[in-house]
């Protein structure tokens, strides 16, 4: 049994989540944000869980659809959410926006917004920790899409060889972009791949955050035992589109209806509720606890400067100058 | 004449080509029933199916590998890879295999096949949707490189491309697609190879392509209240490099500006330039000057990416400087 | 039970190569043959085996080491030699040696020295070969080492899920130049690794030749009949280091002289004798006639003159000059 | 001084800095008990073990990965890739993630990593074991590219590049493996980024790197027979570019001819080339002459591969076209 404090947590991020998405949502479509923002929302349990069961010198790599990962790593949220506006304050100084957030100091090593990169990098801090004799583990989210890519089977099949402390978690929201998961691989468990490599597979509702919590926490305590990678398939589904703006018309209705009944904060809510591990009361406070942090994350975001051009010609190299205009 | 977009002018070219000839199809992530992801490809995959229509799973060296082997056996597929950014998941397949084949094995095979692409900045989308990529290719004997700037180029550039028996990347920049212009409604083609003068003039040759063309085409308006008659060249084909178009307007004016989106170093620009600085020395007047970005990765935040990006001021004082020269 | 006939060509073929690569490699020492010269010597069950369930509109992807691939797949075995000799009659008029070497008019699309990636290429002849409605399958040889490459992750995805007509004839022969399979993949059978991509896989004993004939004439069967891919994994041995020269000292002498002993010439000869299917007359007729037409193919080779210098400036582009010095 | 050649100088290079500093660490393919397929890394694996000489599977996306990654992480590592076309299959890596990393984050993460490489053409290897491949990476700011003629500069600059904090590609001529030259015993460094005057003059600058390196020099022995005193300049670092000198030379001689491998559409010297026509146009007294390959890829045969590439006479020929104008 997991501690009421962690049950509870668990909840609070879920609707850390689900009001921070929202929010930079509304903003996007207002035109307040720029580029492509890619929602978690529906998604929550899947991040949320896996992120308690790391800890903070555990290093990350994100994808594009992975606010949630950032803010619950460690990093002042209102620096997630400025960098998403392109703002000064942003954690990554508006250089990253959405797709391309990092905070080393919580070993949050970044989203790439080149789908299975991170798959390769993530073998690279493994080997780190292996060299170095810690017990840090990597985490890597990807989702069902990036399976197909080439970097999985190199990925998949050194951590498998070399005992990587490496926990693969593949967020199987059944679709990339418009294509469903089943038109693109032939298993429909994608975590049962790990047979090629060795590697123990567990597939996961996604949607049930204390599921996802044990399974995830199963493959860091392999990994950190040195007992090599795990494949942790959780199951879900994106309630938007693949971007905020996208109609995505090609889904079917039935479908979407179906998973929002299963919305995973719901689920979790109930719980919470009808083992009393809160009360209605206290569901309301931590409500609206979230949203006013969420909205002096909006104030920061939205009154924080843009950066300024110089910003541009910095970082291109190290300790070496490129030129300005 | 009628006016479309250049959205529209390509996905006209695509209907054309799959109807006139059975050996065309089309592949590449979500060009089916979704039409792709900027919508070049709508409407094909309910006209002639899933078969000649295919969406992919995120595999871009297996895309690649599909159009090189069909492409070997006698078929002309026309792949979408996403963002041009990345075709370095199949860069591969392209330099290694496509462009060599015709070549390694003595003319036995043939890689009829067309790539096309968006590429290019300006959406706010950053390091891996934003960049150009020609340089990639510009060593690589054996590829063709075909980049519009217009609706009626387009079209007509991606009938020719398509029918032609080399291998072709065909970039489309992403910023030009609800682009406007005039586009006959019958099927035509343009000259692979040949580079058309947007303007003419006499004083300057102004050497560019893509979205840059149109921001040359303004500077060169406000020039000419300054009474400097800019001769705009829009490349159209990257490569091969269409010497007698550039060499003519050089020997007419003296001086030169190339105006190209990547960064400075390394780029379209440097090929051309050095061309005319070891054939047309005598006849230059002045030094030739590159409008280009600056040497930077492509940055998040608008301010930013505004400010790496060459824009019309850039262009004007170049041509302004080497005028005066 | 397999004809007379077909028993004694495999021996034949075996024979063939046999001879061939023992030739090619004491021209290689003499320094008569350009560049690497990777020898299959041990692994002839594995490819006349393989080819013997092929027919020859079947199309064949080979890899570096398929000079046995190619000699049994209808090309005038002299000009495979003369391109091996780098001489202007060869197949490929000199262009391509040892490594790249085509006949596309015995469907041989040709070996590509970066490993992995005719395992995108042939994803294309498959589907060329659904769209054209014809039964012609597509096969492709590749070694252990080569499971490690990115594209085996994308070619198996895409034919698992579009049930392409692929016959992946993986040849184990246990090293990757030093690199030994168990260190390089998780699994010992590495045809198992098709259950990710519910792809059925057999593992053989690569040095009998009639097992080779049976296994991939099974799988080929399979893809004819529009079932689908077969991995096929063909465990054998190649006697000589990884290229002709390379002392391969990182091998135990004791595990060479095991997989000697299991020389698939021998078994399969042991078993023709002792099933009097042929005679040791006829045995020595055989091998005569062998020896004596590898004899001739190196004359023709040695005869045939360099290729001409304008040969270099052909087929960069089909219908395309480039210049020359 | 101590005579070795450059495959001893880059040897004794990696044994000095592993010694050093335990951060470095050698992976690649074969690199460990083999000691390298051109014998580089001969005697690390039996002094420093296998955790820090890391074999790997035929995998370039996964041994660029891990390269990153740990280098995020603090290590050193210094990456093998066995050929220099095989970048091709770690591409994204580099471009995308590599060269990126510092600047996406705002400076959070630095890529302190070494990609050495053989590169070149001479061995009759053709397509995929020759290409001089920098060209590939001119228009990807963030990368270094370092590029060496002799043992000596060989030892010092990858010393630099293992102790820079910015990601090298390490260009390796093969031809020059061999190369002979005297090499300090102690530790010692050469800068990154500082061209190398080889032969002072002042008719003519010739700028030129790698193999090309020795041509020139043997070119410019004779030329001074003929009264023409060549300046040869040997770039040792491709980017950044050493403006200074260069500059400084072209100053003095008003002449200029660029000699490099690579085919000469998109090569390096249209970069250098272009820099020079655009800053230093008054100086200029001459065409701009690049001598450079054939553009085609680079063919099997000896009589075709010797003449695709540039040789001492094209070299001598154009020096005194140039000096003669
Ligand atoms: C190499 C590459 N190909 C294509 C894309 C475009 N793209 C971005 S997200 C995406 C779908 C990814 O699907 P999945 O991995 O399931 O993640 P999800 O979006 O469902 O969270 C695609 C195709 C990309 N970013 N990188
Ligand atoms: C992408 C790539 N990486 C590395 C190499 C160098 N290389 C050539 S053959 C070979 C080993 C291949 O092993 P395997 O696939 O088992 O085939 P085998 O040589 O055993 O027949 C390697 C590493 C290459 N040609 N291409
Ligand atoms: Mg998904
Ligand atoms: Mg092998």
């Amino acid at each position: 049994m997991l501690s009421k404090d962690l049950m509870v947590k668990l909840y609070e991020d879920m609707l850390m989540i689900r009001e921070f998405e929202e929010t930079v949502d509304e903003y996007a479509k207002k035109g307040r944000i720029p580029g492509f923002l890619h929602l978690a929302i529906g998604q929550e349990a899947a991040q949320a869980g896996a992120m308690a069961a790391l800890k903070e010198t555990d290093y990350k790599f994100l994808d594009h659809r992975s606010h949630g990962i950032c803010i619950l790593a460690g990093t002042p949220k209102e620096k997630v959410m400025a960098e998403i506006f392109g703002k000064k304050n942003g954690i990554c100084q508006g250089k990253g926006g959405s797709m391309h957030i990092a905070d080393v100091s919580v070993r949050n090593f970044g989203c790439n917004a080149i789908q299975g990169s991170t798959l390769a990098a993530c073998l690279g801090t493994a080997v780190a920790a292996q060299l170095s004799d810690t017990d840090d583990v990597t985490a890597v989210f990807f989702g069902d899409g990036t399976v197909g890519r080439g970097e999985f089977n190199e990925s998949l099949n050194l951590s498998g060889i070399w005992k990587l402390p490496i926990v693969y978690v593949l967020i199987n929201n059944m679709y990339a972009i418009s294509t469903p998961a089943r038109n693109a691989h032939p298993l429909e468990n994608l975590a049962e791949m790990g047979c090629a490599y060795d590697i123990p597979g567990l597939t996961i509702d996604g949607n049930d955050v204390l599921e996802v919590y044990k399974g995830v926490s199963k493959a860091v305590h392999r990994a950190r035992q040195g007992q090599g990678p795990t494949l942790v398939e959780l199951k879900t589904y994106r309630w938007q589109g693949h971007f905020s703006g996208d109609p995505a018309s090609y889904r079917p209705e039935e479908e979407v209806r179906a998973w929002k009944e299963r919305c995973p904060i719901k689920i979790h809510r109930e719980r919470l509720l009808s083992q009393k591990i809160i009360s209605h009361e206290e569901n309301e406070k931590i409500i609206k606890q979230v949203k006013d942090e969420v909205a002096r994350m909006l104030e920061f975001s939205i009154k924080s400067p843009e950066p300024e051009e110089e910003l541009a010609i910095k970082h291109v190299y190290v300790g070496r100058e490129v030129s300005g205009k | 004449m009628r006016v479309i977009s250049m959205r529209e002018a390509i996905n006209e070219a695509l209907h054309e080509e799959m109807a006139r000839d059975n050996k065309v199809f089309v592949l590449g992530l979500d060009v089916g029933k979704m039409g792709g992801d900027f919508g070049v490809t709508k409407g094909l995959w309910a006209k002639y199916g899933p078969k000649r229509v295919r969406d992919t799973p995120l595999s871009e060296a297996a895309i690649l590998g599909v159009a090189n082997g069909a492409a070997f056996a006698g078929y002309r597929p026309v792949a979408e890879i996403m963002f041009a950014d990345f075709l370095t998941e199949c860069f591969d397949q392209i330099v290694n295999y496509t462009a060599k084949a015709h070549y390694m094995f003595a003319g036995q095979l043939k890689a009829p096949l067309v790539v096309r692409t968006p590429t290019g900045a300006g959406m706010r989308a950053a390091y891996h949707h934003s960049q150009n990529v020609e340089s990639w290719f510009l060593n690589v004997p054996g590829l063709t490189i075909v980049a519009p700037s217009t609706p009626y180029d387009a079209k007509g550039l991606l009938i020719s491309s398509i029918r032609d028996d080399n291998p072709v990347i065909f970039l489309e920049h992403k910023m030009l697609y609800s682009f406007k212009g005039e586009v006959p409604e019958q099927t035509y083609q343009i000259p692979i190879g040949k580079a058309d003068i947007k303007k003419q003039g006499n004083d300057v040759t102004v050497i560019t392509s893509m979205r840059m063309t149109h921001l040359c085409l303004n500077a060169a308006k406000k020039l000419a209240a300054q009474g400097i008659n800019v001769e705009v060249i829009d490349m159209r084909t990257l490569l091969p490099i269409d010497k007698e178009t550039i060499f003519a307007s050089v020997a007419k004016t003296g001086r030169v500006v190339t105006v190209f989106e990547a960064p400075k170093t390394g780029g379209y620009g440097s090929e051309i330039g050095m061309m005319i600085a070891e054939e047309m020395f005598e006849f230059l007047q002045a030094p030739i000057k590159r409008v280009a970005s600056l040497d930077v990765p492509v940055p998040f935040a608008p301010s930013l990416e505004d400010y790496v990006l060459p824009n019309e001021i850039d262009i004007e004082q170049a041509i302004q400087k080497i005028v005066r020269f």
